[in-house]
């Protein structure tokens, strides 16, 4: 029944964009084809596109869901619910003057937010939105055609690749700015990305010694058939989720703009439409980040079996996914508050990065003594260690922090006044 | 086509070392080498070493001159002499030595050409080679395993130095 | 299929098209550029980038011959490389980080400890055997290091 | 407890693998060829405990009780497993061999345990006699601070004793050899402090090298020879240090100078150079200098080193090559000379001695001579039943001059003895049975033994004129024994008491060990009587070589007279027991000449004096003059003054370097470009 209404619904849209890409087809021999090349950069337009308003829609979705959470409005003037308040903020951005400070170092200062922007939106190129399907191409032959704009096998080393050049832009921010607190900032935002990267990369190696593939198209192929990776590898899972948190410097991990220590950190000199590029850089990295957890760890555009319903029903639950951990993003922001910086940093290197090589070492091993139940066993594993590891993580805290109550010199909640105190 | 893309990427990569060794500026100079990095990545994709590309862009540009730019912020160079670098006491002599260990290797390399050494382009068209991580991982944790070994020995030692030489205190 | 590939397959055709004399070419003059640095250069800084620019000179030429012989092992060794490159910044941003605290610079001709000083005419060197004013001629005398009296 | 002979396969131990062979009534499995393994090493593990482990070495008692269970576990293994099924059964023999270094497939070095019935005789030897002075040490180091210490070093010498008795191959048997030789070294210097106790170990070790030198050069030899005849130095499964493999070699090769590539010289050589190991263990002349200076040691360490094992060990080596000595052409005769020599020169020496235990020191090198003589003879069992017996009574001895020394508060000096009889009953009456069997009077041991050595000397008819004047000088020596060992009697037991402190009994921890050698000192010999019930001989037989030994009416009575003419004339000298010797005059220079045990240390003394340390100066002088000042003050000189030059190119700078570094390489690049123009252009 459900599958006959998407068919009517779905199908409605599946016949012109079959068309489209068939007409799009790659030759007969597997060379491309100057249709096929055009159909690329469509595709190529369009996800920038949805990217790039999903960015400012976001904006938008943080100030209502913060204001939500804190029991006020929010902004709801500008269109209906306040929908059109992004492109309110786009004309602001535009039309303000845009401030060079005299003593930056002007070529730096200005490619700076270009930076963080790129890497983030050229992630997507590896990314399926959904199922491949076939088409009949021009020339009559049957083609497999893909949601994905470059179908790379090397998907995953390429997605850490270029994550990986999203701190350029914070540092060189920071840096050419000159000004103490975006130093400051910048120097920060470089040493906790290049900190957290690594438990980033270390986290997908299991993923990727389960599936013994780098090709992202075969990960998602992999959990529609073995069920979702983050079952297989919770650790892995939930470290990667801590760690892209880390990576866009989103609460409770945003000590490069903290606002209460370095005004606004590695922004705090910019304005303007360069400032608006550094906030677009956030959300656009936080988009990828949602992106890839979802693809990596959560099925991607699957969802047991109801993507088979259609190639348009893997867009939409792919869709529902990224939008899920997007609000996951902002739910987190309004409700942990900041870490400090030496426990940020020794959640990266004291915890997080021991938890993924002993994650590594155990799957690398389960998968040695190929054995089906040890791949089942595996989750239950790690899950203790997950337990056992904050366990300690909790007395070890406890120890160093002790409660006010036990502190020498404070008088116990009990003790009403001096004179019982001191008798 | 693809030589023209080889083309365009090597010049990339020459021009940008070249002004990454010629900029005042460390931060400058750090960024070309980004360029530089990014410019062999191509070349090494028109060279169909895809795996070596991902990673040339992944350690080089990802991580190594991260903590190049890192260190550099971490000294605040700015304020001390950096910026005002003074004329290189001895540069002639080091252009020259540059110079002439291009043209010598040059010739030699020109020689090789003349002796048919290299492959032509009938001989180069059935130079196939499967560059994906899978073939090689297979020579890696094959052939070389060892070498991979010594290798993170190597990393050890490494870290360790590198922790011990930047700790305040040794005692 | 690639991207690389699915982009250039239509003009790549088969084998390669580059001669690898270009690619050995380029591999030269980026070590060339890279010996312009560490010998012009007096920031360390700078030398270490140089360096760099040096091994990936290298790598060039690696994956060069690594297809000219159809031979995967060439692209390992630039794994390799890579490797100790990165082992080499670790150590070698450690050293500097400890010359910059030491000297509160990074220029390298500022750092020159290890050269010869001159210390005026040596003094002559006395040597154990030769006939001298020793008192007691003990064997053991002749297995004093020589150099002790030119080190002092 | 009958096992016959096993079906043998090559037992798979993991890391070890157990060599089996094809001999018939060879044991190589199952709890008679493992058992060896826990006789050789409970000793060591003890020894270990004892050392490592500061709570036992720190109880005294604990690492005794843990070094005399460790010999008496011992002892009871091998009568239990090993002896009784021999005597039962005969001609058994154990053997458990594990590769141990296998150099690819052209060497092979074997450890293992061999247990047939020589090594059974010797362990019995090693292990009885061990116990009962470990036991009598009891009593007689009580007090001492560091006993666990003493017993730890006990330990590691019953151990590798035992490693040389049950060894089954030269290679393995060397590393016990030199294993002895460390742990005598221990056991004589136990006293530390004392200056001398240092100076005597330091004295055995060294003489023992030299002897050890020779031994380990024979070997290699033997081990050439053997492993060239075969074809491969590791023969299948066994190697060519293997006494099995020599031995089968030999005889395939139909006698040993063919072995050695036809060369008789050769023979011989190796032949000597083994019993040059034997000399130094064993104490022959000119090795034997070592073995009156050890005496510094505790008594029990006297005890068992110098009359049960350490010197047995030389014997029991060439017993163990019998089949090389046997065929070595000249080898046999200078082995019955040099023992001829020592038992007469020690003789005489020990006639000066006023030290007790001296005396019965350079007594044992005279015994140690008549075995040398019987080996030199082919006598190979009676020397080993002279061993045996020779064990019991000088064992015996030692332990009754430890218990007089105890007894008189540490007291060594004869001449401050006399009387001791009243005061000490049973030390002296052991004492009295240990001083007739050493002297071979009638029925006790030292007369079998001592009578079938003089046997086989005067009837060695493969010497020549030889025979007849070693039997002369055997039955001298058989007069000179009697004659010390009365003179040692009366001048200790006789008489009126000299000393200053009243001595006293020892206690019965010491007295019972005295009295179960004594038991044995008397009826140890029959095992011996010569003729049918011949058990030593029955027991033995596979050992033998030239036929069974012949009774000699004749000698023995001429050996028995002279050994009571001696007592006797002992007894007019000193039988009043007045602390006097009226020797040095009547003697006068032959005494001067004994007393300074015929200037042997001093010609030593001289010789390191005056050779090594000339060598030494020449040395010297040439390091000084030639090295020194030729080579490495010229180098200095040459070194400095091209670096005077060279350092102003030192500058410091690091661009400077890397430009010359590229300049030198560019001029390399150039001259190989060059070379491949021209070479490749022609």
């Amino acid at each position: 029944m459900i599958h006959a209404l998407a068919n009517l619904g779905l199908g409605m849209l599946h016949q012109p964009i079959a068309f489209l890409f068939g007409f799009f087809d790659r030759a007969g021999d597997g060379s491309a084809t100057f249709g096929w090349v055009i159909g690329k950069i469509l595709l190529v337009l369009l996800v920038t596109h949805v990217i790039l308003i999903l960015a400012a829609l976001m904006v938008w979705a943080e100030r209502r869901v913060s204001a939500w959470m804190q029991g006020r409005l929010g902004p709801n003037r500008v269109g209906p619910e306040g929908l059109l308040q992004p492109l309110a903020d786009l004309g602001k951005f535009m039309f303000k003057e845009d401030v060079i400070p005299g003593h930056v170092h002007k070529v730096m200062y200005t490619i700076a937010p270009l930076i963080t922007v790129i890497p983030a939106m050229i992630t997507f190129a590896v990314i399926p939105f959904t199922g491949s399907f076939e088409t009949s191409g021009a020339t009559g032959d049957t083609f497999i055609q893909s949601w994905q704009i470059a179908d790379l096998n090397i998907g995953v080393l390429y997605i850490l690749s270029v994550t990986g050049l999203g701190v350029y832009g914070l540092t060189l921010g920071g840096w050419a700015s000159n000004s103490k607190y975006s130093l400051l900032g910048g120097v920060r935002a470089s040493a906790q990305m290049i900190s957290y990267e690594l438990s980033l990369g270390l986290a997908v190696v299991p993923v990727v010694l389960i599936v013994s593939s780098l090709n992202l198209g075969d990960v998602i192929a992999w959990q529609a058939d073995n069920g979702w990776m983050a079952f297989h590898q919770p650790l892995a899972a939930f470290i990667f989720m801590i760690a892209v948190y880390a990576e866009t410097n989103r609460l409770p991990f945003d000590m490069p703009e903290a606002e209460t220590e370095l005004v606004a950190g590695y922004h705090t000199e910019y304005s303007s439409m360069k400032f608006a590029l550094f906030f677009m850089g956030e959300y656009t990295a936080m988009t990828v980040g949602s992106a890839l957890l979802v693809t990596l760890f959560l099925g991607g555009w699957t969802f047991f079996g109801l993507e088979q319903l259609g190639w348009a029903m893997g867009v939409l639950i792919f869709s529902a996914k990224v939008l899920f951990f997007l609000f996951a993003f902002i739910w987190v922001r309004w409700t942990i508050p900041r870490f400090r910086y030496d426990q940020l940093m020794w959640l990266g290197w004291g915890i997080f990065l021991p938890l993924t090589l002993v994650n590594v070492l155990l799957t690398a091993g389960a998968l040695a003594m190929d054995q089906a139940w040890i791949m089942w066993i595996l989750p239950l594993v790690l899950i203790a260690s997950i337990l056992i590891a904050a366990w300690i993580g909790w007395k070890r805290d406890e120890k160093k922090f002790q409660p006010l109550s036990d502190a020498p010199g404070v008088i116990p909640a009990g003790a009403a006044t001096g004179e019982e105190a001191s008798a | 086509m693809t030589t023209a893309l080889f083309v365009i990427f090597g010049a990339t990569a020459l021009a940008s070392a070249l002004l990454a060794v010629t900029r005042k500026n460390p931060v400058a100079s750090a960024m070309w080498l980004v360029m530089m990095f990014f410019g062999l990545a191509g070349g090494y994709v028109v060279l169909e070493a895809y795996f070596v590309a991902a990673v040339q862009v992944l350690v080089y540009a990802g991580a190594i001159m991260v903590l190049f730019l890192f260190v550099i912020m971490l000294l605040d160079l700015r304020s001390e002499h950096l910026m005002e670098e003074e004329a290189p006491r001895m540069p002639i002599l080091g252009v020259a030595a540059a110079v002439l260990f291009l043209a010598v290797s040059g010739i030699a390399l020109l020689n090789a050409v003349d002796d048919g050494m290299f492959p032509d382009a009938a001989a180069r068209a059935t130079l196939e080679l499967d560059g994906s991580a899978r073939a090689i991982g297979e020579s890696l944790f094959g052939t070389w395993l060892l070498a991979f070994e010594v290798t993170s020995v190597l990393l050890l030692g490494a870290i360790f130095g590198a922790v011990i030489l930047t700790k305040r205190r040794l005692t | 299929m690639t991207l690389a590939s699915a982009l250039l397959a239509p003009v790549l055709g088969a084998g390669l098209a580059i001669p690898i004399e270009w690619v050995i070419g380029l591999g030269l003059a980026l070590f060339s550029v890279g010996i312009l640095g560490v010998a012009c250069r007096r920031n360390i800084l700078i030398m270490l980038l140089s360096v760099e620019i040096m091994l990936n000179a290298a790598n060039v030429v690696l994956v060069g011959f690594s297809r000219m012989h159809s031979e995967i092992s060439g692209q390992v060794f630039v794994f390799f490389s890579m490797t100790v490159a990165a082992a080499e910044v670790a150590v070698g941003l450690a050293i500097l980080i400890a010359v910059y605290r030491l000297r509160r610079s990074i220029d390298a001709d500022d750092t020159t400890q290890l050269r010869e000083i001159d210390y005026g005419p040596l003094p002559p060197i006395k040597l154990e055997g030769e006939p001298s004013h020793h008192a007691h001629d003990d064997h053991d005398d002749a297995a004093e290091p020589v150099g002790a009296a030119g080190g002092a | 407890m009958s096992l016959g002979n096993l079906d043998l396969g090559n037992l798979d131990l993991g890391f070890l693998t157990v060599l089996a062979a094809d001999a018939g009534g060879l044991v190589t499995s199952g709890f008679t060829s493992w058992a060896a393994w826990v006789i050789l090493f409970t000793p060591l593990l003890v020894a270990f405990l004892v050392t490592a482990v500061p709570a036992i070495r720190k109880n005294n008692y604990l690492a005794a009780a843990l070094s005399i269970g460790s010999v008496g576990l011992g002892l009871v293994l091998t009568l239990v497993v090993y002896f009784f099924p021999m005597l039962s059964e005969g001609g058994n023999v154990y053997e458990h061999i594990v590769s141990w270094v296998a150099i690819g497939d052209s060497a092979l070095i074997t450890f293992g345990t061999r247990m047939d019935a020589l090594a059974v005789t010797m362990t019995l030897v090693v292990t009885g006699v061990g116990f009962a002075i470990f036991v009598f040490a009891l009593g007689y180091m009580k007090g001492d601070e560091s006993m666990g210490r003493f017993y730890g070093k006990f330990a590691l010498f019953v151990f590798s004793m035992l490693g040389i008795v049950m060894s089954p191959n030269f290679f393995q048997t060397f590393i016990f050899w030199e294993l002895v030789g460390v742990s005598s070294y221990l056991l004589i210097g136990y006293y530390w402090k004392k200056h001398s106790a240092g100076e005597a170990a330091k004295k055995a070790f060294m003489t023992n090298r030299v002897g050890d030198f020779g031994f380990l050069l024979g070997i290699l030899m033997v081990w050439a020879a053997v492993g060239d005849a075969t074809g491969a130095y590791g023969q299948g499964l066994y190697s060519a240090f293997d006494f099995t493999v020599i031995e089968k070699a030999i005889a395939g090769a139909g006698g040993l100078s063919e072995l050695f590539w036809n060369n008789i010289g050769f023979a011989a050589i190796a032949a000597a150079l083994i019993f040059c190991g034997a000399m130094g263990k064993s104490a022959q002349f000119p090795l034997h200098v070592w073995l009156p200076d050890a005496m510094e040691g505790p008594t029990p360490v006297s005890a068992l080193m110098h009359a049960a094992t350490m010197v047995a060990a030389g014997i029991y080596l060439v017993i163990r090559c019998n089949f090389i000595f046997a065929y070595a052409e000249w080898a046999p005769t200078l082995i019955c000379w040099i023992g001829g020599i020592t038992a007469f020169i020690a003789a005489s020496m020990a006639i000066t001695q006023n030290d007790i235990k001296k005396v019965l020191a350079y007594s044992t090198l005279s015994q140690l001579g008549y075995m040398t003589m019987a080996l030199g003879a082919g006598a190979y069992t009676a020397a080993m039943f002279h061993l045996t017996t020779h064990a019991f009574f000088k064992a015996l001895l030692f332990l009754c001059a430890g218990s007089v020394i105890h007894g008189c508060h540490h007291e060594q000096d004869m001449l401050k003895m006399g009387g001791i009889k009243k005061y000490m009953p049973s030390t002296h009456k052991t004492w009295v049975i240990g001083t007739l069997a050493l002297c071979g009077i009638f029925p006790l041991a030292g007369f079998w033994s001592k009578d079938e050595i003089l046997g086989a000397a005067s009837s060695n008819t493969s010497i020549g004129m030889s025979a007849t004047i070693l039997w002369g000088v055997g039955t001298l020596v058989a007069f000179m024994t009697a004659f010390y060992m009365g003179r040692a009697w009366f001048m200790t037991f006789r008489g009126k008491y000299r000393g200053e402190h009243e001595p006293h009994e020892s206690p019965k921890v010491m007295t019972i060990p005295l009295w179960i050698l004594a038991i044995f000192s008397i009826f140890i010999g029959f095992v011996g009587v010569p003729g049918e019930g011949n058990l030593i001989e029955h027991f033995l037989h596979s050992w033998h070589v030239g036929g069974p030994a012949q009774f000699h009416m004749s000698v023995a009575l001429i050996s028995t007279i002279v050994a009571i003419l001696g007592l006797v004339l002992a007894f007019k000298i000193y039988g009043k027991g007045t602390g006097k010797d009226p020797l040095p005059e009547k003697l006068g220079g032959l005494w001067t000449l004994w007393a300074n045990l015929w200037y042997i240390d001093r010609f030593y003394l001289w010789l390191v004096r005056v050779v090594q340390q000339g060598i030494a100066k020449l040395c010297w002088w040439f390091e000084r003059w030639v090295v020194i000042q030729g080579l490495f003050n010229a180098t200095a000189r040459g070194t400095r003054i091209v670096g005077e030059q060279v350092r102003q190119a030192h500058t410091g700078r690091l661009g400077s370097y890397v430009t010359s570094f590229v300049l030198g390489a560019v001029i390399v690049m150039i001259l190989v470009l060059v070379q491949v123009k021209v070479g490749g252009g022609s």
